[in-house]
């Protein structure tokens, strides 16, 4: 049994050290795969915002990441191919720039959280969680289709995105960038969950009746942090298809929005290191226990079907079970 | 006499073929406490929700301070000055005491639209929490997770919820249940003191409190409300004593 | 664009309505009783369609092959119910969720690893193939409106079950209050296994008698799965009837979208465009309805107030 | 044998050899939806490895689930961690625009197995890029062409709405003559084809040319046989492998495909690779296995000319293709991608096996339509 804020620390620190060691023992496949569940962890730290802050099991999560993909996709598109970017009023120009492209997919997530939120906040329970997933379906299927940009093809893109004083080509900088985000988010999920805001979301998760008879209103509460955890899992899908240097369809999938749940039950709900260990262990599994079986995924739902049955804090919870209260 | 703090006209409210609210016209005047008794099922429930504006109702209004607040929210409601207690504590288990009570106060004090520093930084909202908690008598727990209370302290905590809004009325709905002796008598205490700050619309099963605490009582069944009146009238009414308290006694 | 071919495309939305019917009948029954969300329900599509397929290559007979799926479907759903599910209903949906999703994977990687990653055959019976002629000179699959037939007759049935049986007594007892039917002394844990089970079963029988016109292969209760989820959403989750009529308009929008909507935009645009993009909308055509009922009535046409 | 074989892979999969000489990384497709293919080009190149007897050439064998991301994530390791000098293995086209074009640019030969996407022929060749098995529209262009030789004017032509779908119509058309009863986009990965099978009863159709890859191909057949509509179906090798074939069973009997391949194509190799392909995994070899088997014949031969760290010779010897295919003769066009007689075939039934049957060539010696496009 540690403190969390040893086990955050450490967590943290490990991630870092990981990819420092292969910077100096020349591992750069290793880096990778660190800055992918850099990436992965900052997925789901926005998605802890709405699901373990606040309640809101969002089975469509992958809209926002898919959004964030696709932002980055066809700005660093347009800029590749040189043709301007016609938005029907007025044409604008394609970007490289990362620090754009991260601005533009965080506003388009956050404007397509509000809009799935206002329908889907209406409902709660197994509604919400069909139909986020539903949703999520239905940009599945209009990128597929969508032949301007590739469709089911997906959209590649030759040479990573730049960020103005780095080489993001050389592994160990494009994961500074994405652990340093990560750490941001990781501090401002903290923020949040400690500031007045984060207070009344909890509320209105445990006793929403509570809420309003206080005068606050839960489904406004729930809304606002739908838009900043889909946000957040937005850039988040931009780093990613940078990682890639690709973007497809895929990103919108089922599986993709399953598989943030997956990382933040295995990390421990509504933890703030949560989603951290959970992609840790998440990369882990799929890159060691692929490269032993080709049935790996059998073996997955085994142990994801243990974690839920029998370890119901994920991983944080085993490591350091919640002492509650404060002071 | 003055405007009344709240007041329901003629509410209305049939679920299919069962009436749970038949034109019930209560009001609730400035310093009393009015009690609602009935037996199980009478529709005090229902009539509670209507106030509160958990439930729509088919027909009638509620009025709060003369101001008709049938078709608005729960939260606008509360903010226009109804303080409510639950039934079943309605409360965040996983907080703290204190927790619970600053979302009050930041119900009746600010917004929640604030997302970087931390709530119990916030002297104003945490001092008005603490006077609360003084009140109900929860001072020394206030660091206590909420889950780790026993029933009788969550009841204090759903009054002292309530009284951090200020509210310029209560709606009670069964604070006595559960609490043993000892416990009603504190309670009962309070809610006496209570009275002279914000008139108390109080819905209980516990006879004897109702007894000691209440101006003036409504006597509701089958959604009707059959009689209203001080405790000696109600005492002595015939079709109170056939309707309700004979099957009791 | 000729009236026979209109009818013919309303029967095939029917038919494919009537089958969304079987898939989606199960996953509201399940939670309309346990307050269960089982994203595995499509596995057990799967487990009835490879199963059909292994009896019909084993000894040639449709109907035998239809037994056990239903059979193997309820066996598998009983015995996820005992094992794992049953310590799910307590919980919140979210452990519902990524449970039921652990057995997508277990289920999915398992049936490749016992049948192989290659699709498996399973055919119409003789007496059912071919086309027949009906009233106004329209030829259409005998299959298909045998599994027309055969729907409308599950449902019945499932009708005639629910309202008239001491099972489904049993059963809307248990939509209502789950203490009243342990104190009317049945063992609601028996009870929940064999709804289970049922649900299960019309999910294998569905995917069986697809199987026979389509693809049987790992993964092919996944798409299914999630139409089924917008049919009940569309009709309120928990709600039978909510259920068939969702289904039908489900089918129906996915069939006569796919047809109408290109022709209608080529009376706008360009033909190449007009299916270009008359296919794209048509492809998401399901959720634009499901948003407008939404919109409409929160809960589903014929869902209980969340 | 089969034993040995596996055991190789696998243990390439997990080991380095100290004395390997040449790494070759093979991602391809071992689970999920499509794992099929994979399988198949994975055995075909495998068995070719081991009846060549080098023991020099280490495959680093890995499973892309289909999925993009992983894909590239598997290839940066490649890359980086394995440094191969050949990468293989890709089925899906997607995929391959995922990995190809950043891994040829990093100086690492990728050899195509099945994936020729239009952009890789056309403006985005590469001289460390070659593709053994088509250009995609290849087979659409050869089912058009064969279209014409039987007579067929009025064509009804569906393909899913995708890329490749899109391309699939386009190639048909390309070669095709006569008119268009229809033509239509469906859903991917959809599965009940009534409402098209509907049209095409009423289009007044003289022809109909499909492309529907996977399940959706065998959804289609089945549908369409018991349908009644009896107008003749022309499609691609996709829908008619031996993989697949089976699961169609009687409702693909009969129907003409293209393809560049035959289990049936009269020449040595070929009948050596069928014969030692079912005795090693105890299955008909299927189109995508030929392939495997060809990309390592091809990789083969270039080895035994040049060493990929000279990179220039070891192109040339690609380049000259100078290895016994399964396919006959087989040269590659300045794009590097195959100059090839493309069959016409008939589905047949082999006592219990479906299978298929040569029945002419569509187009001979031929090269695809955007090798004018490669400045290379």
């Amino acid at each position: 049994m540690i403190s969390e804020r040893m086990l955050n620390l450490t967590v943290i620190g490990g991630l870092l050290a990981v990819a420092l060691a292969a910077l100096v023992l020349d591992q750069p496949f290793t880096i990778t795969l660190a800055t992918r569940v850099a990436i992965l962890s900052l997925a789901a730290v926005g998605l802890n915002i709405a699901l373990g802050l606040g309640g809101l099991v969002s089975f469509g999560h992958a809209a926002f990441f898919g959004i964030g993909g696709y932002a980055m996709g066809i700005l660093a598109y347009h800029a590749q191919t040189y043709t301007p970017l016609d938005l029907g009023l007025f044409t604008v120009a394609g970007t490289k720039s990362m620090p754009v492209i991260w601005l533009v997919a965080m506003v388009l997530s956050a404007l397509a959280a509000l809009l799935i939120g206002l329908l889907a906040l209406r409902t709660s329970g197994v509604y919400f969680i069909m139909i986020t997933l539903a949703f999520a379906q239905m940009f599945y299927y209009f990128t597929l289709s969508w032949s301007a940009y590739g469709g089911e093809d997906g959209l590649s893109i030759y040479i990573r995105n730049g960020f103005p004083g780095l080489n993001t080509l050389v592994p160990i900088q494009f994961f500074g960038i994405c652990f340093v985000i990560l750490c941001a988010a990781l501090y401002l999920f903290h923020r949040l969950e400690h500031a007045p805001f984060g207070l009344a979301l909890g509320s209105a998760r445990q006793a929403p009746m509570r809420v309003e008879t206080v005068g606050l209103s839960p489904m406004r509460l729930r809304l606002v942090a739908f838009v900043l955890s889909g946000a957040i899992t937005g850039l988040a899908g931009a780093l990613f298809a940078d990682l890639n240097r690709f973007v497809s369809p895929t990103m919108f999938s089922w599986h993709m929005s399953g598989e943030l749940i997956v990382l933040i039950i295995l990390g421990g709900v509504a933890r703030l290191i949560g989603p951290v260990i959970g992609a840790v262990l998440f990369v882990v599994l799929e890159h060691y226990l692929g490269g032993m079986t080709e049935f790996w995924k059998i073996w997955l739902g085994v142990i994801l079907l243990l974690i839920v049955l029998f370890a119901r804090g994920g991983v944080a919870g085993l490591l350091s079970p919640r002492k509650v209260g404060h002071d | 006499m003055t405007e009344p703090i709240l007041e329901t006209r003629g509410l209305t409210k049939s679920f299919g073929a069962l009436v749970a609210g038949d034109d019930i016209s209560i009001d609730l005047r400035k310093g009393e406490i009015h009690a609602i008794i009935g037996p199980n099922g009478a529709g005090k429930s229902t009539l509670i929700q209507m106030i509160c504006g958990g439930l729509k109702p088919d027909a009638g209004q509620v009025r709060l301070m003369g101001r008709d607040v049938t078709g608005d929210s729960t939260a606008s409601r509360a903010r226009a000055g109804l303080g409510r207690t639950f039934q079943i504590s309605a409360l965040a288990m996983e907080n703290s005491v204190l927790q619970n009570a600053m979302l009050g106060a930041m119900g009746a004090l600010d917004h929640p639209w604030r997302f970087w520093r931390p709530v119990l930084a916030r002297s104003d909202l945490r001092d008005r929490a603490e006077a609360c908690l003084d009140r109900a008598g929860l001072l020394e727990l206030r660091s206590r997770r909420v889950a780790d209370l026993s029933h009788g302290e969550r009841r204090q905590l759903e009054l002292a919820v309530a009284l951090t809004l200020q509210p310029r009325a209560f709606v009670m709905d069964e604070p006595m249940a559960g609490l043993g002796a000892g416990g009603s008598a504190r309670m009962t205490e309070v809610l006496d003191a209570l009275r002279a700050e914000a008139p108390i619309l109080l819905v209980e099963h516990d006879m004897d409190a109702v007894f000691a605490l209440a101006d003036r009582i409504s006597v509701l069944v089958y959604g009707r409300v059959i009689a209203t009146g001080s405790v000696g009238e109600i005492r002595a009414n015939a079709a109170v004593r056939e309707a309700y308290l004979g099957e009791d006694a | 664009m000729s009236f026979i071919l209109i009818v013919e495309q309303v029967l095939n939305g029917l038919q494919f309505g009537v089958m969304l019917f079987l898939m989606a009948a199960g996953l509201t029954l399940i939670f309309g009783v346990m307050g269960l969300i089982n994203l595995a329900h499509g596995s057990l599509y799967m487990v009835g369609a490879f199963a059909a397929a292994a009896v019909a290559g084993w000894t040639g007979s449709f109907l035998l092959a239809l037994l056990a799926a239903l059979m193997a479907a309820a066996l598998a759903g009983a015995i996820i119910e005992m094992v794992v599910i049953r310590r799910l209903y307590a919980t919140d949906h979210l452990d519902q969720v990524l449970a039921t999703f652990a057995l997508i994977l277990v289920f999915s990687e398992g049936t490749r690893w016992v049948f192989g990653s290659f699709p498996l055959f399973l055919d119409i019976p003789d007496y059912l193939s071919g086309p027949v002629t009906l009233p106004g000179g329209i030829q259409y699959p005998l299959y298909r409106l045998t599994l027309i037939v055969v729907g409308l007759l599950v449902g019945l049935g499932l009708w005639a079950l629910i309202e008239r049986t001491r099972l489904g007594i049993q059963i809307r007892a248990g939509e209502n209050d789950r203490e009243m039917i342990a104190a009317l002394g049945v063992d609601i844990s028996k009870l929940y296994t064999l709804v289970f089970a049922l649900g299960a079963a019309l999910a294998g029988l569905a995917g069986a008698l697809v199987g026979a016109i389509q693809s049987v292969q790992v993964g092919m209760g996944e798409p299914v799965l999630i139409l089924a989820f917008v049919v009940i959403v569309i009709g309120g989750i928990g709600s039978i009837k909510g259920a068939f009529i969702g289904a039908l308009l489900v089918g129906l929008t996915d069939t006569l979208g796919g047809i109408f909507l290109p022709e209608l935009f080529k009376l706008v645009m360009s033909p190449a465009a007009a299916t270009s993009f008359g296919s794209s909308l048509a492809s998401i055509g399901i959720y634009l309805l499901m948003a407008a009922v939404l919109i409409w009535r929160p809960t589903g046409l014929f869902g209980a107030r969340a | 044998m089969k034993k040995l074989l596996m055991g190789a892979a696998a243990l390439a999969m997990s080991a380095t050899f100290a004395s390997a000489e040449v790494k070759v990384g093979m991602i391809t497709t071992l689970s999920g939806g499509g794992a099929g293919l994979g399988i198949d080009v994975r055995d075909g190149f495998m068995l070719a490895i081991a009846q060549s007897g080098r023991d020099d050439i280490e495959v680093i064998i890995e499973d892309d689930q289909r999925k993009p991301d992983i894909a590239v994530q598997l290839s940066d390791k490649l890359i980086q961690s394995e440094r191969v000098d050949v990468m293989t293995g890709i089925i899906w086209s997607n995929l391959a625009m995922a990995v190809v074009p950043a891994a040829v640019n990093q100086n690492v030969f990728y050899l195509s197995p099945n994936a020729g996407p239009s952009a890789l022929a056309g403006p985005g060749c590469h001289k460390n890029y070659f593709n053994v098995a088509w250009q995609n529209d290849n087979l659409h262009e050869a089912a058009g062409a064969y279209a014409n030789s039987a007579g067929y004017g009025n064509s009804f032509i569906l393909a899913p709405n995708y890329p490749a779908g899109k391309d699939a119509l386009t190639g048909y058309k390309r070669f095709f003559e006569g008119d268009l009863a229809g033509e239509i986009y469906t859903k991917l990965g959809q599965t009940d084809y009534a409402a098209e099978i509907a049209q095409i009863r009423a289009s007044g159709a003289d022809s109909v040319f499909f492309f529907l890859p996977g399940g959706m191909g065998i959804s289609f057949l089945k549908q369409y046989a018991d349908s009644g509509v009896d107008l003749p179906l022309v499609g691609p090798a996709f829908s008619f492998d031996q993989g697949i074939l089976q699961a169609v069973g009687d409702a693909a009997m009969g129907v003409v495909n293209t393809s560049q391949w035959s289990k049936d194509i009269d020449n040595p190799t070929n009948a050596a690779f069928v014969e030692s392909f079912q005795a090693e995994y105890g299955r008909l070899p299927s189109l995508y296995a030929s392939q495997g088997f060809d990309t390592a014949n091809l990789l083969i031969s270039a080895l035994e000319k040049a060493d990929p760290s000279d990179a220039d010779a070891f192109r040339a010897a690609l380049k000259a293709a100078e290895f016994d295919s399964t396919r006959g003769d087989f040269a590659f066009g300045d794009n590097h991608h195959p100059i090839q007689d493309i069959y016409a075939r008939e589905v047949i039934k082999e006592g219990d096996v479906f299978t298929n049957k040569i029945i002419g060539v569509a187009l001979e010696n031929h090269a695809d339509a955007y090798a004018a496009e490669c400045k290379m």
